[in-house]
């Protein structure tokens, strides 16, 4: 079974649901929803972890005259992030299954398009491909906020758009000047693909600038601070299933983009804007996390916190250390659960609440519903990344890597953590502890709330138990995508045996590098 | 069976009583403290079975591992989901279990008349859950997630009546400083990791000694973040002042975590990894003198405090102090000796303490009670003796054990000499604070709640009041209960007491120098290349016994002096407090930690806060980079339309602008 | 006389047409300032083909006058067109077109 | 004897060689244009309304057909003056595409009910005609006459509804600045020619070469005027201003014709001139060019920011996306040339697609703000969808040719060693986002029933065959419009963008061959 099956079935299964009766879109697109998600269930099963390669790929030349390929495939860096991907999407249609939206045709329609595009960026094993989904990824959201959103959502949305894309047309440059250079510098025909790119070194003063371009693109769409302006706004407007699948899956294209992409083909760069990187990850962190506790608006709390979470990812990445970037993979597969309930369970509480999401009109929820409290307890201890849940396995291996990289940055990052936990409880009991609140009316949790919490919960707990599944995966991979960078791109880089110049100048590091990992 | 077979049994019935009773809280009712109770009793008997077969290993086989499945085996890392079953860890799953069956016991009938009895029974077994997987973790992950476990299950019992603002604001400060203990753990960890590259207790044990000098830096580092750790856990200097808040928690709460189990953890830990600090001298000296500080500071503020729970809990901070002081420096089965009495009379004296505060309807300052005597014998009785433990009066545990811990330091010589006369000065108030308590609550005039309970019948508050701030409770939700019991009327809270009350008296019996060193001798495999813990440094049995005797007279003395204060000449206390109200009032206001903390951790964190809300996001990421570039943007945008007058003959001129610009252009680059 | 001095001449004209298209407001005056223009390209053409001796600058020249003729015929139509509907015969009341 | 020499005589009494078969497009294209004229004369109202302008789409095929029957066999025809080669027949495809469109647009608009049927379409033909010429030109004097032959039909179509002081006004406006600018241009061919002594582009070339001229400033001032009216053609800032009036007050399909057709031919020329006959003076014109295009990119973005019309909208991105096509000037390679027609393709299409919206909006509602597209998405989803697919497509939006065009420039410019002007191509772009999601806003993201208040007409059931046509490929029948054509036009289009977006190989094909066209560059 070709991976162009799962990669279109969102979007073809999208236009189905829209064929039928405006009552019965919802359920279908939902239950459709089972199919993309049972195919990446398979392939998961199917995924041999041994080994360190692609895996079901799909190779076929689209653009000849420029070696632009549709190449698919599946590696330990994108294999749980395409479960993650078809999970959130079903969780989030079933969550819109149960209520009324107006023009559902067009809802879901964009829904499907979101799907796939953001199935796409992670499976793209060529540079063009991936900045065309990533680039797509834009549009299904675009109108979901704008049409569906609430408050001022055209202002909202364009911003988001506007920002984003300022990144990502960026990038689009800086991946065509990539293939070219490559081309050029070697004299080979031009291709764009991963592994082509990979064994073709750019020359560093080309490296930098592509790196910062492609940095650019992934900073503001994660978002880091102080690159997210467009957060706050969009993360408000947008509905609650949009923004789940939002912060869940399309804010790890962009982390995933760093692990798959820049590493393994600028690795002279990311080796030398090692230390920018953490620091810039590191100044989120913290800045994020003091905004997630000086806000009143429930839903921002959650949002600062993932820019939190994104940071310490970011953190991982760049620890260039095994332990920091399978740390990181595992914590987007966490994070992104974890983030998507939270959302949802922010709206549960809404509607206790008469719609508000200011915590100041919250309060005793608990009493009324207990379960859900417990859920939010559950979800709460994940989000602060509680030792025994899997999130703690995924920033401890962070910090760990970060540790041995750069031990300064991990003890101030370790900051953070005490202070997700300040945040995550104060929401938690705003909420749901105290006194009722004025405007409360707490009702035990629905069904129509619980088909998307539950299982996100139930999975949370899973993980919990065995964080392992993140991380067997991935293992090999990782350490074949970070080799290059780990030692300034020239160990392991260039099997061809051809290594530019400028790792002369790396001789001496590379020395120490490895001195270190003996 | 084999021990680590015991081993996980015992971790099984507590998690089984947690996911029963969470799940089925509707259906369960009372019967939920029934399940709750039996579970933690099964797994006090799967104790001893461990402990028996255990004791069938011979003593060189006596440290077992066993792990299920990988729980982050990766790059290095390599966490198994694994427990570690030593004497060491026996020990504590036995006072663990112990005490807590007896807790459970005594909350069924304590909670009864409480809504949230279900909850309570399901958070209870939970915590029990957390401290055995924190006892039986066999590496540091396993360790670290039972600490942050039990500091979870802790932030959810002390704001277990969750109505009162109070009750969450202790709560979320206990789990704060909790996960400060947590994070200390994990940065040690990282330190010892760097070296040993394991995360198994009994693997870098086995490599500390060869990829660690004496006192070398990492390793100092190490311990002394495990230290922070053990100090938020315990409630030592500076990371104490959540444990006198966590007393909002319901009294068998405060008995069972806030002074017979959680609070020792970081004894434990400190006994767990005695390799490490075997090594690292310097950090041992550190925790020592922390310990020390800490019983002095604790004890004094006990003196003046006028909330019963709370001087319990200062009182248990002090002992503490004794514990980390001893474990640090050495005197591991001191240490845990004392921790097993210690949760014997603690726990007891919480217990008694529980049974006023049930008669006094929920109030618990010591300024309003007085002349219990008479109407609660029996709570009396026990009280007397967790005080008489408590102060080291012969020949209860208290003695023995505390007495134990100090002889050892005497015996070091050097600064733990010092360490151990302070020690002294800490059992002299120990003996005040602990009688001023008693004289207060049960000896002079009898107060209305006496005179009403010898006539039969428990007082009641008019109107439920939280008796921290004294404002109204919301209770509909009918939380904390409305009937209040005391042990003279139930049951389950007189075995409950009794059993601890006899365990108070006898439990020292364990370890009387020269006589037998059942403890020791228990210990000493999994101690068996500590040298601290060899006949070297052990007291010798005529020394230690002069240091018994030295205590005893101590305590005496203090409990004559309390005598003296508050039953021979009452008001003597007022008049001291009038001469120096200086002393008096920093005792009063605890030292200032709190307002120290305050100033320096809590406002420059919610500063930050809003410096990052107004000025970063505000000014600089909204209006500077965003409305910038924007307005940028937009005003060349006006600019260009105002170009476009709609002139004809303008648009020609600006063309004919334009073609001299390129002809010059063209001009010089001709030249 | 030399050749130049027929270039300068027509550069003069070329100019003269520019100016006058610049601060003339009445569009049959811009026209004729127009013709002025290419006729001086006419002038330059002529000149040019006359030193390269060649041909091709006189068909063009030639082609350029009829273009001429059809702008300007253009110009006359449209020009009538804004008479006939009373507008202003004045380039600088045609400019609602703007912004 | 003497029959012999006699019939040698005759032999040599034949006229010149006349290669008709690369002159056919030309051909059919004039004589279409007479019938046109003629048949307008009729006055049967029948067939004036009906049969002169299918009379004028059949000849436009015929031309298209003639043109891609030629496709592959470059020929140089009329003694050198014109080469019709691949370049050549892909600009006259693009302008003979456009002017169909045109003639549909137009089917039931005021426009040609004004100035007369056959006059209307007779003169899109010649101006049809004038591209074609322009575009094969290979010699000043026939550039020349190929420029006008474009231009003064176009000055009469701009006017052509006299009745509207607008149209007028734009008629008058371009005739007049037009003129400005086809005097500077023959005064910068009489320099040149001067200078050089060449009419043929060829020669122009090898003299500028042979004599290393390259710093005579003849020539480099008739380089300068005629870089300027070309730039005016092409509106490139700062000679652009004339763009946004006339492409606001011209009727709007002779509009969407100026908009494609016109920029296609001005930068063929552009291409021809400075890739052929300037090539060997490239170091001092191409950093003049890219000047001139980044200034172009930038003017034209911002300018599209806060307008109202969304015609004049158009006009100002229709400014800068001559930027970017300029841009692929500049570089004077291979590459950069089929970049640029690659990028007028798609050009055509998403600039064809987004008037024809227009028209049929304007036609409904009369009016062209950005405001009165509240609710077309509602109204009628083929029309938006249509609209949504162009405007992404400008922006450079993936998955339509939008993104394939821009990707190529970026190829291109980066390939050439023009990094810089790619990025400001960038930032070109990410600004555009600015006024392209505006309108795309309007459509979708009104308020719900806001519709309604708009037009009287009641809100039809949205039918998402229609909404997502350009996608499903769904018939503009959904949605009860009465401009059917119109809204054929607009889905047509709106698919093509979808289409080669996702499919864009034969596009690169077909540019490579243009830019193989060149035969001098590398």
């Amino acid at each position: 079974m070709s991976l162009s099956i799962l990669l279109a079935l969102p979007v073809l299964l999208g236009l189905l649901a829209t064929q039928l009766p405006a009552r019965q879109i919802g359920r279908a697109a939902a239950l459709l929803s089972l199919i993309p998600l049972g195919i990446a269930i398979d392939y998961v099963a199917r995924f041999n972890a041994g080994s360190s390669g692609l895996q079901f790929v799909t190779d076929r030349l689209w653009i000849s005259s420029l070696g632009i390929h549709y190449k698919l495939g599946i590696s330990g860096l994108n294999v749980a992030l395409v479960l993650l991907t078809t999970i959130l999407f079903t969780v989030s249609l079933a969550w819109s299954s149960q209520r009324e939206i107006d023009r559902p045709r067009l809802y879901y329609f964009h829904f499907g398009l979101a799907q796939s595009a953001v199935l796409g960026a992670f499976l793209a094993q060529d540079l063009i491909l991936f900045v065309g989904f990533f680039d797509l990824m834009l549009i299904p959201f675009y109108f979901l906020v704008g049409s569906w959103g609430t408050g001022d959502r055209v202002r909202a949305t364009v911003k988001m758009v506007i920002y984003t894309a300022v990144g990502s047309f960026l990038m689009l440059a800086a991946a065509i000047a990539a293939g070219v250079l490559a081309s050029h510098e070697h004299g080979t025909a031009i291709d764009f693909t991963f592994t082509a790119l990979s064994h073709l070194g750019i020359s560093r003063t080309d490296q930098d600038w592509i790196f910062l371009a492609f940095a650019a693109a992934f900073l503001v769409k994660m978002p880091l601070a102080p690159f997210h302006g467009w957060l706050a706004d969009a993360y408000k407007s947008m509905p609650i299933p949009a923004v789940a699948v939002f912060s869940g899956v399309v804010s790890k294209v962009a982390a995933y983009g760093f692990i798959a992409i820049v590493l393994p083909l600028f690795p002279q760069a990311s080796h030398h804007y090692q230390t920018l990187m953490l620091v810039i990850a590191l100044i989120s962190v913290l800045w994020a996390t003091a905004m997630a506790f000086t806000t009143r608006d429930v839903r921002l709390v959650i949002a600062y916190s993932s820019v939190a979470q994104m940071g310490f990812i970011v953190l991982g990445i760049f620890s260039l250390k095994a332990t920091g970037d399978q740390g990181a993979l595992l914590q987007m597969l966490n994070h992104g659960i974890v983030t998507a309930a939270s959302f949802f369970i922010i709206a549960a509480v809404a509607a206790r609440v008469g719609g508000s999401e200011n915590m100041d009109d919250m309060g005793g929820i608990a009493f009324r519903a207990p379960i859900l409290a417990s859920l939010f307890l559950i979800v709460t201890f994940a989000n602060l990344a509680m030792p025994g849940s899997s999130n703690f396995i995924g920033e401890f291996m962070i910090l760990l890597g970060v540790f041995s990289s750069r031990m300064w940055i991990a003890l101030v990052a370790s900051i953070a953590v005490v202070g997700a936990s300040v945040y995550a409880l104060r929401l938690f009991i705003g909420a749901m502890h105290n006194r009722v609140g004025g405007g409360v009316r707490s009702f035990e949790l629905k069904r129509i709330e619980a088909i998307a919490i539950v299982p996100l919960v139930a999975m949370i707990l899973v993980l919990a138990f065995y964080p392992q599944f993140g991380l067997s995966k991935s293992q090999a991979s990782v350490k074949a995508a970070i080799a290059p960078a780990t030692f300034g791109g020239c160990l392991n880089a260039f099997p061809g045996g051809a290594r530019p110049l400028s790792c002369v100048a790396f001789a001496p590091v590379i020395a120490h590098k490895t001195r270190a990992n003996q | 069976m084999s021990p680590t077979t015991w081993g996980w049994l015992v971790l099984l019935f507590p998690l089984i009583g947690t996911v029963s009773i969470g799940v089925g809280f509707k259906r369960w009712g009372r019967a939920a403290g029934v399940i709750g109770t039996t579970a933690i009793a099964l797994s006090f008997v799967c104790a001893v079975g461990a402990l028996i077969s255990l004791l069938g290993k011979p003593e060189h086989g006596r440290e077992l591992t066993s792990s299920l499945w990988n729980y982050a085996a990766s790059s290095g890392v390599d966490a198994k989901l694994q427990i570690l079953v030593d004497p060491i860890s026996v020990f504590m799953i036995l006072v663990v279990t112990g005490v807590s069956t007896l807790i459970h016991l005594y909350s069924t009938s304590y909670m009864k008349s409480d809504q949230g009895y279900a909850r309570y029974f399901a958070y209870l077994n939970f915590f029990v859950l957390s401290m055995l997987v924190l006892v039986l973790g066999g590496n540091f992950v396993m360790l670290i997630v039972g600490w942050a476990f039990v500091g979870a299950a802790s932030y959810l019992l002390v704001s277990f009546w969750y109505r009162r603002e109070t009750a969450t604001k202790a709560g979320i400060k206990a789990f704060v400083i909790n996960v400060l203990g947590d994070v200390g753990l994990v940065l040690g960890t990282f330190f010892i990791f760097r070296h040993t590259h394991t995360v198994s207790f009994l693997g870098s044990f086995a490599a500390a000694p060869h990829v660690f000098h004496t006192d070398s830096t990492d390793l100092v580092a190490g311990c002394l973040l495990f230290l922070v750790g053990a100090f938020a856990k315990s409630a030592q200097l500076p990371l104490h002042t959540w444990l006198p808040d966590a007393m909002e928690g319901p009294t068998p709460v405060s008995s069972l975590i806030h002074a017979a189990t959680m609070v020792t953890a970081g004894v434990y830990l400190i006994v767990r990894l005695h390799p490490l600090f075997q090594l690292a001298p310097t950090a041992g000296e550190v925790g020592a003198i922390v310990g020390c500080a800490t019983l002095l500071v604790a004890g004094s503020i006990a003196l003046v405090v006028t909330d019963l729970k709370r001087v319990i809990a200062y009182s248990t901070m002090s002992q503490i102090g004794y514990m980390i002081m001893g474990a640090s420096a050495g005197a591991y089965s001191a240490a845990l000796f004392h921790l097993m009495t210690h949760a014997f009379f603690k726990a007891l004296l919480f217990m008694a303490a529980g049974s006023i505060i049930g008669a006094m309807a929920g109030d618990q300052s010591l300024d309003r009670m007085s002349g219990f005597k008479k109407a609660m014998p029996f709570t009396f009785a026990c009280f007397i003796i967790g005080g008489l433990a408590l102060s080291g009066i012969p020949p209860f545990s208290g003695w023995l054990s505390k007495d134990d811990i100090i002889a050892y330091l005497n015996n070091r010589g050097g600064i733990y000499e010092v360490l151990g006369i302070l020690g002294y000065v800490g059992a002299l108030m120990t003996g005040l604070y602990t009688f001023r308590m008693i004289f207060r609550a049960f000896f002079g005039e009898p107060s209305s709640e006496a005179k009403e309970l010898e006539h039969g019948h428990i007082a009641h508050a008019h109107a439920p009041t939280n008796p921290m701030t004294g404002e109204l409770e919301d209770n509909d939700v009918g939380f904390p209960g409305p009937e209040h019991v005391i042990a003279e009327r139930e049951l389950p809270m007189q075995v409950a007491m009794s059993l601890l009350a006899a365990l108070a008296v006898v439990g020292g019996l364990f370890q009387i120098p020269g006589v037998d060193h059942v403890i020791q001798n228990f210990l000493s495999p999994a101690l068996a290349n500590a040298p601290l813990a060899g006949p070297a440094h052990e007291p010798s049995n005529g020394s230690a016994w002069i240091g018994l005797i030295v205590g005893a007279v101590i305590g005496l003395v203090g409990i004559s002096v309390a005598f003296g204060i508050y039953i021979a000449r009452p008001g003597t206390s007022a008049r001291l407090q009038a001469r120096m109200p200086a002393i008096h009032n920093f005792l009063v206001h605890k030292w200032y930690f709190d307002e120290l903390i305050d100033h320096v951790v809590v406002r420059p964190a919610l500063t930050l806060g809003r410096f990052a809300e107004g000025v970063l996001d505000r000014i600089v990421v909204d209006d500077g980079v965003t409305g910038g570039v924007s307005s940028a943007v937009r005003s060349g945008g006006a600019a260009v339309r105002r170009a476009q007058t709609g002139f004809l003959r303008y648009y020609a001129a600006a063309l004919i602008f334009g073609l001299s610009l390129v002809l010059l252009y063209f001009l010089i680059s001709s030249t | 006389m030399t050749l130049g001095w027929y270039l300068a001449v027509s550069a003069i004209i070329f100019s003269i047409g520019v100016g006058g298209v610049l601060v003339r407001r009445n569009p049959l005056v811009i026209l004729l300032c127009l013709e002025l223009m290419l006729n001086a390209g006419n002038l330059a053409l002529v000149t040019f083909a006359r030193m390269h001796g060649g041909e091709g600058g006189q068909i063009f020249a030639l082609i350029v006058m009829v273009v001429a003729a059809c702008e300007v015929t253009v110009g006359l139509g449209m020009i009538v067109a804004i008479s006939r509907r009373n507008l202003p015969v004045d380039v600088d009341e045609l400019h609602e077109l703007n912004g | 004897m003497n029959l012999v020499q006699l019939a040698v005589v005759v032999h040599h009494l034949k006229g010149p060689h006349i290669n008709w078969a690369a002159l056919s497009p030309t051909v059919v294209l004039t004589v279409g244009a007479l019938v046109v004229l003629l048949l307008g004369l009729l006055s049967s109202a029948m067939v004036r309304e009906r049969l002169v302008p299918s009379a004028a789409i059949i000849t436009l095929v015929a031309a298209v057909a003639a043109e891609v029957s030629r496709f592959g066999h470059p020929a140089t025809i009329v003694h050198g003056a014109m080469r019709v080669d691949d370049l050549a027949l892909i600009i006259d495809f693009i302008c003979a595409i456009s002017a169909i469109a045109t003639v549909l647009l137009a089917w039931r608009s005021e426009a040609p009910r004004t100035a007369g049927q056959g006059e209307f379409h007779s003169l899109l033909l010649f101006s049809v005609m004038g591209m074609a010429i322009l575009a094969s030109a290979q010699d000043i004097i026939a550039l020349f006459v190929g420029l006008e032959l474009l231009s003064i039909p176009l000055y009469i179509l701009c006017a052509a509804e006299y009745r509207r002081e607008g149209s007028l006004e734009s008629g008058l406006k371009y005739l007049i600045i037009g003129s400005v600018g086809s005097a500077t241009l023959v005064y910068g061919l009489a320099m040149i020619y001067g200078a050089t002594g060449q009419t043929g582009f060829g020669g122009i070339a090898s003299a500028i070469s042979a004599n290393d001229m390259l710093t005579d400033p003849l020539l480099l001032g008739g380089i300068a005027l005629t870089a300027v009216g070309f730039a005016f053609k092409a509106s490139v800032a700062p000679f652009h201003q004339w763009t946004p009036d006339v492409y606001e007050g011209a009727p709007t399909p002779v509009t969407s014709f100026m908009a494609t057709a016109t920029k296609a031919a001005a930068l063929a020329i552009f291409l021809r001139f400075f890739d052929v006959a300037l090539i060997s003076d490239q170091t001092t014109w191409a950093p003049l060019l890219a000047a001139l295009a980044s200034l172009t990119i930038i003017v034209g973005n911002v300018g599209a920011l806060g307008q109202t019309s969304l015609k004049r909208m158009l006009g100002f991105s229709g400014v800068a996306q001559a930027g970017y096509m300029l841009s692929g000037v500049v570089v004077g390679t291979q590459l950069g040339v089929s970049a640029t027609v690659l990028y007028l393709g798609v050009y055509l299409a998403m600039n064809v697609a987004a008037f024809a919206v227009i028209q049929a909006h304007e036609s409904e509602t009369g009016d062209d703000r950005i405001g009165g597209l509240r609710g077309l998405g509602k109204r009628s989803p083929a029309l938006g969808a249509s609209l949504t697919v162009a405007m992404l497509g400008l922006a450079g939006i993936p998955g339509t040719v939008g993104f394939v065009g821009k990707f190529q420039l970026i190829h291109a410019l980066v390939d050439g060693g023009y990094g810089w002007l790619a990025i400001v191509l960038v930032v070109g772009a990410m600004i555009s986002l600015g006024y392209y999601l505006r309108v795309v806003a309007a459509v979708w993201m009104s308020p719900v029933g806001a519709s309604a208040e708009i037009s009287g007409v009641p809100v039809p059931g949205e039918t998402l065959v229609g909404g997502l046509a350009p996608i499903a490929g769904g018939s503009p029948e959904a949605d009860g419009l009465p401009y059917t054509e119109v809204v054929f036009v607009a889905v047509l289009f709106a698919t093509l963008c979808i289409v080669f977006g996702i499919l864009p190989s034969p596009l690169f094909h077909l540019a490579s061959h243009a830019g193989a066209a060149l035969g001098g560059l590398f």
